[in-house]
């Protein structure tokens, strides 16, 4: 029953099959974003409150979907790599930090942009976007720790273990966030939630969701390889990975 | 020998080696009201006006100065391969962690505690609050050694560590600072500031019980 | 599209510029560790 | 896999530095009454050999064992066994040599304040008891740590360098003090460039590198 689960920790095996899916992704997310972009601007019936400025949640709300999913990978991954001393878990997280963090990123541009039609400014300390711009100093955090020492493997660990720290402080901000958002402002805050949406404006939310991972899925099979290699430079199937 | 006294002993011979040391006591503490005195600088606000800062003012204050002191932690002993004596003690690292951050507390976070007051009269801010300044302070002091502490395991090692060390325990302590000074902003208003210290009582008890075991997980992986 | 326009298409620039860069970034990437992984083995071959 | 019933086993142990693959499956053992010498060229990994047998890093391949035991298994006991000497004194500056010494003696194990006095007295450093240690020189500050390791009372030592900065004097005292160990029933395993003047037989590893 374990053998699935030596042959991922195996770096060869997991070297070839990032090879190998990474294709593929790339074209499911070249698909999806595709229909969703297209079918977002063009098709999807402008909100009665919001007008078109809703439409930026197609790249919105996949954005920051993706870099709590990427956190939460890098903290899994680094956890693997930590308790059962599996480099490829490292290898993994290595790669998640700085993917997520550009998401994060975006989600916070967005959601900034997205904020001047409805609050009259960029930044007007919303909760969600605040933990996301906590979120990003975790993100940051964490890549500077594992970089910051000379050796790989402990730098690896070093990060692994603030990862997991953070993960487990996520919700605690988002919580603390809100509860101090709404001891200011209220809850009137006309929230960037999701509106009931007809068909025509979900399914292009749902392709971009599907897109942006399969994105993500892509861009981490790209990253990984180099980390594999970087933590594998002495083995021997390098010497045939070379050759290919 | 128990663990309960390897961490007397251990608690001990860190005040006694703090008491060898005095200056490295009163840096943090004159770091806290130097820091305190820029922001009315900064602000140029008549005292009523600074009295709705005060609370942010006194806690960001405090998180700071508490900051600074966190990194000699364990870099003290590291430096001088004592840390790797401790490692080697008999006693799991946990116990020497334990022992460590709760010295550390007495020294630093204690002392800010006792010196806030000073600072609130300062800020203007009304002695009735006092009460629920000085226990959210206690707590928030607490809670942030311990969460300090695993930030000071982790970068124990580096040489430019406590840049790093910041930027890495700060935004672990943001929900401190927003129930913290949250607590103090509602003493003052008069609403009652119960939500916001049990919120706080809750943190503090949530990182103690399990920030030892990171924080020696963290000193495993910089130590070898 | 309606008057909310400007915002709309730099929302959608940036965030395309994100994906770009993404890619990018990650080809560089695995080139680069391809690089030192050569550069390594040849070091290791004249070791032998 | 005969592993050492008695004493200290170190059983094909693997460790990587970065790119340095610095230990190459090392193993060795050693048993109660046996000293051994482990010399080498600067970076041949002598430290990492001895943190790896006393515990604090751990091997990517290979274990060690402590009386048949893998240490993971046996970690407070094995450490209440051992006294590890490392390349710095590992002093605390600011305290006298002797609350250096009751503080971590006293860690591991009951000990009397005129107990750690003879210890200090053993090693010839009686008259800086009650001095701070960084006013010490660099060769008393070893004798102190020596003291230490005297004031343990553990079957194992390990020891690394112990000899630096030790005049004549110091030197004759240290082997006569790991030789008295050792014939005692206990283990010493002595990193050291020099050649080591034993009584009794020790056992010599050279590590390639």
């Amino acid at each position: 029953m374990w053998t699935w689960f030596y042959r991922l920790a195996s770096p060869p095996f997991v070297y070839r099959t990032a090879g190998a899916l990474m294709p593929w992704f790339l074209a499911a997310a070249a698909a999806t974003i595709g229909y969703g972009t297209i079918a977002g601007l063009a098709f999807a019936p402008p909100d009665y409150q919001q007008g078109d400025a809703f439409r930026i949640i197609y790249v919105h709300a996949p954005s920051a979907w993706l870099s709590l999913f990427a956190y939460t990978t890098l903290a899994v991954a680094g956890a693997i790599g930590l308790i059962w001393r599996i480099k490829m878990g490292h290898a993994v997280a290595a790669a998640t930090a700085p993917i997520g963090a550009s998401f994060t990123l975006s989600a916070l541009v967005t959601g900034s942009l997205w904020g001047r039609p409805m609050w009259g400014t960029y930044w007007a300390w919303d909760p969600r976007l605040t933990s996301e711009l906590i979120l990003l100093f975790l993100y940051v955090g964490v890549m500077s720790l594992r970089s910051a020492f000379e050796d790989p493997g402990r730098g690896d660990r070093a990060a692994a273990l603030l990862a997991i720290v953070g993960v487990v402080n996520v919700p605690i901000i988002h919580y603390s966030v809100v509860w101090w958002n709404s001891l200011h402002q209220g809850a009137t805050v006309a929230k960037i939630g999701k509106p009931e949406m007809p068909g025509s404006m979900l399914w292009p939310l749902l392709a971009m969701f599907l897109g942006f991972m399969c994105f993500y899925g892509a861009v981490l099979c790209m990253r990984l390889r180099g980390e594999v290699l970087n933590r594998e430079r002495q083995a021997a199937w390098v010497r045939e990975a070379m050759r290919s | 020998m128990s663990a309960g006294a390897a961490i007397l002993l251990i608690v001990g011979r860190e005040l006694r080696l703090s008491f060898r040391r005095p200056d490295q006591l009163l840096q943090p503490l004159v770091f806290f009201l130097i820091v305190t005195t820029l922001f009315p600088l900064g602000l140029n606000l008549q005292l009523s006006l600074l009295k709705d800062m005060a609370p942010g003012v006194l806690w960001t204050a405090a998180l700071l100065s508490s900051l600074l002191s966190l990194e000699s932690l364990f870099k003290g002993d590291a430096d001088d391969g004592t840390l790797e004596q401790l490692a080697l003690s008999g006693q799991s690292l946990t116990v020497i962690v334990i022992a460590k951050t709760a010295a550390h507390w007495l020294l630093s976070g204690a002392a800010l505690v006792l010196a806030s007051p000073l600072v609130a009269i300062a800020l203007g801010i009304p002695s009735a609050a006092f009460g629920t300044m000085l226990a959210s302070l206690v707590l928030g002091t607490m809670t942030l050694s311990w969460l300090g502490s695993i930030g000071a395991a982790l970068t124990v090692g580096l040489k430019r560590g406590n840049v790093l060390l910041s930027l890495i325990v700060l935004p672990l302590a943001m929900p401190l600072l927003i129930f913290g000074a949250g607590a103090t902003d509602r003493a003052i208003s008069g609403t009652s500031p119960a939500g916001a210290l049990y919120f706080l009582g809750s943190l503090c008890i949530f990182t103690c019980t399990l920030a030892p075991f990171a924080a020696a997980a963290a000193l495993r992986i910089t130590l070898d | 599209m309606g008057g909310y326009a400007r915002f709309v298409w730099p929302c959608f620039a940036f965030v395309f510029g994100v994906l770009a860069w993404n890619l990018w970034a990650a080809g560089r990437y695995q080139a680069e560790a391809r690089k030192r992984a050569l550069r390594s083995l040849a070091m290791m071959g004249e070791g032998q | 896999m005969n592993t050492a019933a008695e004493g200290l086993g170190v059983e094909a142990v693997h460790v990587w530095r970065g790119d340095r693959h610095v230990l190459k499956g090392l193993s060795l053992e050693i048993d109660p009454r046996e000293a051994l010498h482990i010399s080498g060229r600067n970076g041949s990994g002598k430290t990492t050999l001895l943190k790896v047998a006393c515990g604090l890093l751990r091997p990517e391949q290979g274990r060690v064992t402590w009386r048949g035991r893998p240490i993971s298994e046996v970690r407070s006991d094995y450490q209440h066994a051992l006294a590890y000497a490392s390349h710095e004194p590992a002093l605390k500056g600011d305290l006298t040599a002797l609350e250096n010494l009751r503080f971590m003696v006293g860690l591991k194990r009951r000990s009397s304040a005129a107990e750690l006095a003879s210890c200090l007295e053993r090693t010839g450093v009686a008259s800086c008891a009650d001095l701070p240690v960084r006013v010490l020189s660099a060769g008393q500050r070893r004798r102190v740590a020596m003291a230490r390791v005297l004031g343990m009372r553990a079957p194992l030592w390990l020891l690394d360098e112990p000899f630096t900065n030790l005049d004549a004097g110091g030197s004759e005292i240290f082997a006569a003090l790991i030789a008295e160990h050792v014939s005692g029933g206990g283990m010493a395993v002595v990193v050291a460039h020099h050649e080591l003047v034993l009584p009794t037989a020790a056992r010599r590893l050279e590590l390639p590198g």
